[in-house]
C-alpha cells in the first residue's frame, strides 16, 4: 500500500507521482468532480510508519483553481479474512473552489477521500 | 467559433456575432445598453436582471448565444417611446427607492416581473420577491414601499 | 470574471443533442449552476449543448395517475403549474424555495437534479415522491428511482453519455398531506437542510409516510427508519417526535461555515418534526 | 407704495424627491465601467493565492504570447511608481512599504502580483491565467491575538511582534475611579471583520495625451481631489497635469476613501502604453483586496457604584489591521477611544490600542469607522452593568446621561460635545414603543417559555469630519455659486456624494436662498476639472460641512446680487428675497435673472463690483457635530433553531435639523441594514492559512429584503451650534445605532439562561448552542 505505484492509481485523478526523497513524492492530479475541474500540483509524504498496521499520509496540493490537502493516518487490521482500511484525519479545499460554497468544501473532501478508499482497497485486492 | 445570433432588445432587431462564451450582460453593455449592472459573479446580487422572453433573469449568467432569438427588454427599454417612465421607475423615484443607484435597473426589473404576477402583493411577498437582489444603501424599506406604490398605481 | 473558451451547440432535436453528448459535449440546461462555476474557472468544459431549444423536454403532462415533467421545465413552470399544485403540491410548494424569482425563471428541473448539489431543494421533494427519473442517450433510455439516482456530491447515476430527460411524480389522492420545510442559509438561500413530508392517515394512525431529506449530507436520501418507525403508528406529535429523532440514522452529517455537524443534526430533527406537522394537518 | 409679496415654499425641510434619480432609475448614468474610449485596452490582475509566501519567479512568457495581450507587468516594473500611501500618523508607527505590485513576498490573499493588459477583457482574463508565478508558501498569521502570541509567525519578517504601534489615552482618573469603585466588571467583546461590498466594485480607466502631459483616472472614490494629489505624487506628476472624474459611483461606505494600488497602476499602464485602459474590480477581488472593516478584539472593563453611577470605563483594542496600511487604516481605532464616553456622565477612561498586523487584507474606514465598535462595546457594558446591577437598562442609561443643561459637554477624550438632550430621545423612544408595556409582556412570554428580548441602544457619534486638525487631509469643505447670465444656477460642490442626494439637499438649500426653482439648480461634482478643490464624502459630513459651505458661498452670492440690485433699480436699500431684490421704499423689484444678466453684461457696475456672479467658499468647520439617538428592538429567538425574529425596530434619532425627510429615512434605513448585518450575519472569515472564507456572496451573508424588519423611525431636533444649517450629519446613525441595540436584545431574550454577552454575529447555531447547553 506504500507502493507509489498503487498509490498514484488511488489518487483521485493522479497523472504522476514521482519519488523525490525519502517517503516523499511530487504529485501531479487532475480533479474532476462532475462538472468541477481542475490540474493541481503538490507532494504526498508518508510519515510515521509503523508498518505493517499503519502510517500517515500527507498529500498537498495547489493550483489555478485552489488548495487541498489532506493529512491522515491509515490504519490496517485483518479482518473476516481481508485487510479493513481505516483513515483518520481530515481533508480541506480553499482557494477558488471556496467561492462556490463553504457548503461544498467539507462534502468535496469527503467524497474525494471515499473515492481513494475504494480505489486504494480496487488496487490493493 | 463565433456565432451569428439574432436578438430583439427593446423592440430592435439586431444580428450580432459573438464568441460563445460572451455573456449577454456583457454582450448589452458593449452594444451600449449599460444599465445593467454587473455586481457579482455567483448570480446573487440580482444587478444584471433584465427581461429575455417576458421573464426576469439574471444576464451575467446566461450566454449571449443563448439568447439567439429571444425578446429582451432592458432598464432602458421601459419608458414609452414619449420618455414617459413606466409607473415602476416612477414609484421608484416618488418613494425614494434607490441611494446610489447601481442595483436600481435590477431591482426595477424585478420588481416589474412581481408585480405582473402579483397584482397586490403584501410587504412579505414583496420581500421574497426581491430575495435574489441585493441593495447595500437602502435598507430594502422604500424599495418596498416602492413596488408596493407601484402595484397600488396599477404598474 | 470570464470564462474560459468553448464550442458551443444548440440542437433542436433531442437525437442530436445525445449524439454531441455521446461526443463527450456538457449539456448546459439553465445554467444556473454550472455557469457561476464556469465564471470562476472551476468548470471549464470544451464543448457545451444546450438543452434550453429542445421542445422535447420541456412540458407538465398528466397521465393517468403520474405526472410527467420534461427536464428543461423550469422552476417557475413547476411553481406556476396549476396541474401541479393541484395534484402533486409537494413539488409545487418545493419549486417556489429555489433560489429566487430569476433563478427560477432561467432554471431546470433536469439541470438541477443532474447537477447533484447536496443541498439542493428538489431531491428531498423527489425522495419523498418515489420518483421516477428517466435517464437517456443516443443509445437508450431508463427510469431509475430517485433512491437510486443520487449518489453523493455532485455523483449521480448518470452515465457519461446520458441525460436527465423527464421526472415522474405520482399524482396525490386529495387524502395525501404534504410539506416541505427549508432553513436557509442566510447568504446564499440553498438548503442547511430540507425536509421533504408526504403522509396519509387512516383512522387516526398513520398509512403513508415518505420523508426526503437534502442538506444534510453528501446526498438527498429517504429517512426510512423514520417512516417505518410512523407507519400504523397513531397520527399525532408525540409518535412524529419520537420517530423523528431516527432522520440521520446512517448518515455522515456535512459541517461547514454555516452549520456544523452537530447543529445540523438538531435542525434536521427540528424541520423533519415540523415538515411531518405540517403535512399532517394538510392530511384531512 | 406697498406691493404683496408672494410666500415661496421653502424647499428645506420637504420630502423632495431626488434630482439625481431620473438617470438612474432610467440606466443612463455613467458608472466607471459604462466609460469607452476609443483604443482602450483591459486589465486583469494576478494576485496571490497565499496569505504569506515569497515569490521565486515569474514566467510571463505564456501570458504575454498570447494573440490580443499588449503588455504585462510585474512588481520589478513597478518601482519607479510611488508606494500606496497612509495618511494617518501615530508615535512610532511602522510603515510597511506597500507597493503597486508585489516584490519578493506576497502578504495576503489577493496581494496583486502582476498586470495584463489586452485588447478585450475576456483576453486579460485568459492572459492572467496564464501567468506563472511560483510561490514558497511560508506560515501565515490571520487571528489578531495569535499574531500578538509568542514564536507567532512575523507577518513582515521586520517586525518579528507583528504590532504597527501602541497608542493609549488617558481621562480624568481612571485608577481612582476604578479603585472606588463598588463594582467592576470585564468583558471581552469583538467587532468582527466586515466586507463593506458596495454594490458598484472598484473600477478604473486611465487615459494619457503624452503631447499634454495630462492623464485622466476615472475612478469608483469618495474623494476625488485627494486621489488626484496622491496619484499625481505616485507617478510622478504634477497634480495640474492629472484629472480624476469620480462618475456615478456604485456605493463607497469608506471602502472608497482611499488611495488603491489599482488606481496607480492603471495610471501608470496608461503612461508606459500610450493607450487608455480600463479595470473593473470582480466581486472576488472586492473580497479578496478592498479594505475590510471593524477587526476589533476589545477587553472592556466598567466601574460603577452600586447605585448604578459609572465612574469609568478601561478599554483595551487589539486591531486587526491586516498586511498594511491603506489610507487610514492606523487612525481608525483611535475613533474608537474619542468615542469611549458615549452619552454618558462619567469623565474618567483609559484606552490603549494595540495595531497588529496579520495576513489579511488591510482594515480601514467602512460606515462609522470605529464609532460603531466603540459603541457597540459601551452599550454592551451598559447592559452587562444593568444586568448585574439589577437595574432596568433603560433606566441605568437615563441615571448616567449628559443633562441638557450641560453643553456644551467637555468628555474625558478631549471633545466637545456640542449639544443634546440624550434623555429627550431616549423617552420618545421608550414611549413609541410602549416599554413598560412591553416588559410586563415580556414577563408572560418568559412564563410561557419564550426566549423574548427588548434591546436598548444610546449611541452618540463624532460626526461631520471635521475640523482639520482631526482630519489627515483637511476637513474643509467647499462650494461654489455660479448664477449664469440666464439666472440659472450651477453649484459646485468639494464634497463627492455617492447615493446621499446632495445634488437635491444642495439644490434645496440653494433654491431657497436665492428663491429660484429646484428645477433651475444644477449641482456638479467630483470632476477635479470642473470643481475648484474639495476634501470628499465621508465621516457624514456632506450637509454639515459641504452644506454649510455652499450656505456662505450662497450669502456672498446674495450681498453681491443686492448690490447689483440696487445699482438696477437706482436705490440705496435693497431686501433680497424669493428670488428677487426690491427696493424697500419704492417696493420695485428686480429678479436674479435680471440681476445675472446686468452682472455679466456690465453696462453699469455697482461701485467697487466686480462683473459676474461667482462666489466660492471654502469653510473650515469650528467642530464636530455630535448625533445621538435611542434604537430599540424586540426580539425573539426560536429555541429549536436558534433563529431570532425581529418583532420591533423603533428608532429615534437626533440628527439636528433635518433637510430633507426622505433622504434622511433612506441614510437611517441603510445604515440600520448594515448594523444589523454585523450583529446578526456578516462576517470576514479567514482560516489559517490566510484563505478568505466568506470570500463571495455565497456565504458572506448580506442583509436582503426578506430579512430585514420594518424600521420605525422618527426624530427629536437639537440644532447644532456648529454649522450655520444646524445639521449634525446622517451618514452613519443607523449603522452605530442599530448593531447594539440587535445583541442587547438578543441578550435580553437569552438573559433567562444566565447569558451576559454572545460576539457576534449572531447565527442561529450559536444561539441554538447556549440554548441547548443551558438545557433549556
Amino acid at each position: 500500500m506504500q507502493d507509489p505505484e498503487v498509490l498514484a492509481k488511488a489518487i483521485p485523478g493522479c497523472e504522476r507521482l514521482e519519488k523525490t526523497g525519502d517517503d516523499e513524492y511530487r504529485l501531479k492530479m487532475k480533479m474532476v468532480l462532475a462538472s468541477l475541474s481542475g490540474a493541481f500540483e503538490g507532494k504526498v509524504r508518508l510519515a510515521e510508519p509503523a508498518p505493517p498496521s499503519s502510517f500517515r499520509m500527507i498529500v498537498e496540493g495547489s493550483g489555478k483553481i485552489g488548495f487541498m490537502k489532506g493529512d491522515g493516518v491509515l490504519t490496517l487490521a485483518a479482518r473476516d479474512g481481508g485487510t479493513e482500511v481505516t483513515y483518520d484525519g481530515d481533508a480541506q479545499v480553499g482557494g477558488t473552489m471556496a467561492a462556490v460554497g463553504n457548503r461544498l468544501i467539507d462534502t468535496t473532501a469527503k467524497l474525494l477521500i471515499k473515492r481513494f478508499f475504494d480505489k486504494l482497497a480496487e488496487e490493493s485486492a | 467559433m463565433d456565432r451569428t445570433i439574432t436578438v430583439t432588445v427593446n423592440g430592435k432587431t439586431s444580428t450580432h456575432k459573438v464568441e460563445p462564451r460572451l455573456l449577454l450582460v456583457h454582450f448589452l453593455r458593449d452594444s451600449g445598453l449599460t444599465g445593467t449592472h454587473v455586481g457579482c459573479e455567483t448570480s446573487l446580487c440580482g444587478a444584471c436582471t433584465v427581461e429575455v422572453n417576458g421573464k426576469a433573469i439574471k444576464s451575467c449568467t446566461m450566454f449571449a448565444v443563448q439568447a439567439d432569438g429571444a425578446n429582451i427588454l432592458t432598464v432602458e427599454g421601459l419608458c414609452g417611446s414619449d420618455g414617459k417612465l413606466h409607473p415602476m421607475q416612477e414609484a421608484f423615484w416618488n418613494e425614494h427607492g434607490l441611494q446610489c443607484g447601481f442595483c436600481t435597473p435590477g431591482m426595477i426589473m424585478v420588481s416589474k416581473q412581481i408585480v405582473e404576477r402579483n397584482p397586490n402583493p403584501s410587504d412579505e411577498e414583496i420581500r421574497e420577491g426581491l430575495d435574489g437582489n441585493l441593495c447595500r444603501c437602502t435598507g430594502y424599506q422604500h424599495i418596498v414601499n416602492a413596488v408596493r406604490t407601484a402595484a397600488k398605481a396599477g404598474a | 470574471m470570464i470564462t474560459n473558451p468553448f464550442d458551443y451547440a444548440a440542437p433542436t432535436s433531442l437525437s442530436e443533442a445525445l449524439g454531441l453528448i455521446a461526443d463527450g459535449a456538457k449539456p448546459l440546461a439553465g445554467g444556473m449552476s454550472l455557469i457561476p462555476m464556469m465564471k470562476l474557472r472551476l468548470a471549464s468544459p470544451e464543448h457545451l449543448v444546450d438543452l434550453g431549444r429542445l421542445p422535447e423536454l420541456n412540458y407538465i403532462r398528466d397521465e393517468g395517475g403520474e405526472i410527467h415533467i420534461g427536464a428543461s421545465t423550469t422552476h417557475y413552470d413547476i411553481e406556476s403549474s396549476p396541474l401541479l399544485r393541484g395534484k402533486c403540491p409537494l413539488l409545487h410548494e418545493t419549486a417556489t424555495c429555489i433560489g429566487d424569482i430569476q433563478v427560477r425563471n432561467r432554471g431546470t428541473i433536469g439541470g438541477s437534479i443532474a447537477h447533484a448539489d447536496p443541498a439542493a431543494d428538489y431531491p428531498a421533494a423527489l425522495q419523498a415522491l418515489e420518483a421516477k427519473i428517466v435517464l437517456k442517450s443516443s443509445s437508450g433510455e431508463r427510469a431509475v428511482a430517485t433512491a437510486e439516482f443520487f449518489l453523493d456530491t455532485f455523483t449521480t447515476a448518470l452515465e457519461p453519455n446520458e441525460i436527465v430527460s423527464e421526472i415522474i411524480v405520482p399524482t396525490e389522492p386529495g387524502l395525501t398531506g404534504t410539506s416541505y420545510k427549508k432553513f436557509y442559509q442566510p447568504a446564499s438561500g440553498f438548503a442547511v437542510v430540507g425536509v421533504a413530508a408526504r403522509v396519509r392517515q387512516e383512522g387516526g394512525k398513520f398509512s403513508l409516510v415518505r420523508v426526503g431529506v437534502t442538506g444534510y449530507s453528501g446526498s438527498s436520501y429517504r429517512a426510512v427508519s423514520v417512516e417505518e418507525a410512523l407507519l400504523g403508528k397513531s397520527a399525532n406529535a408525540d409518535s412524529i417526535k419520537a420517530a423523528a429523532a431516527q432522520v440521520a440514522e446512517g448518515r455522515d452529517a456535512n459541517s461547514d461555515l454555516h452549520a456544523s455537524a452537530a447543529y445540523r443534526g438538531g435542525l434536521l430533527v427540528t424541520y423533519t418534526i415540523r415538515a411531518l406537522t405540517s403535512a399532517l394537518e394538510r392530511s384531512s | 407704495m406697498a406691493t404683496t409679496v408672494t410666500k415661496i415654499d421653502k424647499l428645506v425641510g420637504k420630502r423632495v424627491r431626488r434630482k439625481e434619480d431620473p438617470r438612474l432609475i432610467t440606466g443612463t448614468a455613467t458608472y466607471v465601467d459604462d466609460i469607452v474610449i476609443p483604443a482602450m485596452n483591459h486589465a486583469a490582475v494576478v494576485r496571490s493565492p497565499h496569505g504569506a509566501a515569497k515569490i521565486k519567479s515569474i514566467d510571463i512568457s505564456k501570458a504575454a504570447e498570447l494573440s490580443g495581450v499588449v503588455a504585462v507587468f510585474v512588481g520589478a516594473d513597478v518601482l519607479g511608481v510611488g508606494t500606496v500611501p497612509c495618511g494617518a500618523d501615530l508615535p512610532g508607527l511602522r510603515r510597511p512599504v506597500h507597493h503597486i505590485l508585489a516584490q519578493d513576498r506576497v502578504y495576503f490573499v489577493g496581494h496583486p502580483v502582476a498586470v495584463v493588459v489586452a485588447s478585450n477583457r475576456y483576453i486579460a482574463a485568459d492572459g492572467a491565467d496564464l501567468v506563472e508565478v511560483e510561490y514558497e508558501p511560508v506560515q501565515a498569521v490571520t487571528d489578531v491575538e495569535k499574531a500578538l502570541a509568542d514564536g507567532a509567525p512575523a507577518v513582515h519578517p521586520e517586525w518579528p511582534d507583528n504590532k504597527a504601534f501602541t497608542f493609549s489615552q488617558t481621562g480624568g482618573e481612571p485608577d481612582k475611579a476604578f479603585a472606588e469603585a463598588d463594582v467592576v466588571l470585564k468583558q471581552r467583546i469583538i467587532s468582527q471583520r466586515l466586507v463593506p461590498n458596495p454594490m458598484e466594485t472598484r473600477g478604473v480607466v486611465a487615459e494619457w495625451r503624452q503631447a499634454e502631459r495630462a492623464l485622466t483616472i476615472y475612478t469608483s472614490t469618495q474623494v476625488p481631489h485627494l486621489a488626484r494629489t496622491i496619484l499625481a505624487g505616485m507617478l510622478g506628476l504634477e497634480e495640474n497635469r492629472v484629472r480624476v472624474v469620480a462618475p456615478e459611483v456604485g456605493g463607497g461606505f469608506g471602502c472608497k476613501l482611499n488611495i488603491y494600488a489599482e488606481e496607480a497602476l492603471m495610471g501608470f499602464i496608461a503612461m508606459k502604453t500610450g493607450r487608455p485602459v480600463k479595470w473593473i474590480e470582480s466581486r472576488r477581488e472586492n473580497f479578496l483586496t478592498t479594505i475590510h472593516g471593524r477587526g476589533h478584539v476589545d477587553y472592556y472593563e466598567i466601574a460603577a457604584k452600586r447605585d448604578g453611577t459609572i465612574l469609568g470605563l478601561r478599554l483595551k483594542i487589539i486591531q486587526d489591521l491586516g498586511a498594511y496600511h491603506q489610507l487610514l487604516t492606523p487612525a481608525i481605532p483611535t475613533l474608537s477611544v474619542l468615542m469611549m464616553p458615549g452619552l454618558y456622565n462619567f469623565r474618567n477612561i483609559q484606552a490603549e490600542i494595540i495595531g497588529t498586523f496579520t495576513n489579511c487584507v488591510p482594515t480601514d474606514a467602512y460606515r462609522g469607522a470605529g464609532r460603531p465598535e466603540a459603541t457597540y462595546g459601551i452599550e454592551r457594558m451598559v447592559d452587562i452593568l444593568a444586568a448585574e446591577l439589577n437595574i432596568d437598562p433603560a433606566e441605568l442609561r437615563l441615571k448616567n446621561f449628559v443633562s441638557k443643561d450641560q453643553f456644551p459637554f467637555p468628555t474625558a477624550t478631549g471633545l466637545n460635545y456640542d449639544s443634546g438632550d440624550y434623555h429627550a430621545t431616549l423617552n420618545k423612544a421608550l414611549t413609541e414603543i410602549g416599554y413598560t408595556d412591553l416588559r410586563k409582556k415580556q414577563t408572560e412570554a418568559r412564563a410561557q417559555g419564550k426566549l423574548m428580548g427588548i434591546g436598548i441602544s444610546t449611541y452618540g457619534e463624532i460626526c461631520a469630519f471635521g475640523p482639520s486638525p482631526a482630519t489627515p487631509a483637511g476637513g474643509w469643505e467647499s462650494a461654489t455659486v455660479k448664477v449664469e447670465p440666464s439666472g440659472k444656477v450651477t453649484v459646485l460642490t468639494g464634497s463627492s456624494p455617492h447615493g446621499q442626494g446632495e445634488e437635491t439637499t444642495y439644490a434645496q438649500i440653494a433654491a431657497d436662498e436665492l428663491g429660484v426653482p429646484l428645477d433651475d439648480i444644477v449641482v456638479l461634482h467630483g470632476d477635479t476639472s470642473i470643481v475648484q478643490y474639495g476634501i470628499g464624502t465621508f465621516g457624514s459630513r456632506n450637509t454639515a460641512v459641504g452644506g454649510s459651505a455652499l450656505y456662505y458661498a450662497l450669502q456672498d452670492i446674495k450681498e453681491k446680487m443686492k448690490k447689483f440690485g440696487a445699482t438696477l433699480l437706482d436705490c440705496d436699500e435693497v431686501e433680497f428675497e424669493n428670488g428677487k431684490c426690491r427696493d424697500t421704499k419704492s417696493g420695485k423689484e428686480v429678479s436674479v435673472g435680471e440681476i445675472a444678466g446686468a452682472s455679466y453684461r456690465a453696462m453699469k457696475l455697482p461701485p467697487g463690483t466686480d462683473p459676474g456672479l461667482v462666489a466660492t467658499k471654502f469653510w473650515e468647520p469650528p467642530n464636530f457635530t455630535y448625533p445621538f439617538g435611542a434604537h430599540i428592538i424586540v426580539s425573539e429567538v426560536d429555541r429549536e433553531t436558534g433563529h431570532i425574529e425581529i418583532l420591533r425596530y423603533v428608532a429615534v434619532d437626533d440628527i439636528g435639523n433635518i433637510l430633507n425627510p426622505l433622504l434622511v429615512d433612506g441614510q437611517l434605513h441603510g445604515g440600520a441594514a448594515q448594523g444589523l448585518g454585523q450583529a446578526l450575519w456578516e462576517q470576514a472569515v479567514y482560516d489559517d492559512n490566510g484563505q478568505l472564507v466568506t470570500g463571495e456572496f455565497m456565504d458572506y451573508a448580506m442583509p436582503r429584503a426578506r430579512s430585514m424588519p420594518w424600521i420605525e423611525s422618527s426624530h427629536t431636533c437639537t440644532p447644532s451650534p456648529v454649522n450655520p444649517l444646524g445639521v449634525k450629519g446622517v451618514g452613519e446613525a443607523g449603522t452605530i445605532g442599530s448593531t447594539p441595540a440587535m445583541v442587547n436584545s438578543v441578550i435580553d431574550a437569552l438573559s433567562p439562561l444566565g447569558i451576559r454577552h454572545v460576539d457576534m454575529p449572531l447565527t442561529p447555531e450559536k444561539i441554538w448552542k447556549i440554548v441547548a447547553e443551558a438545557g433549556a
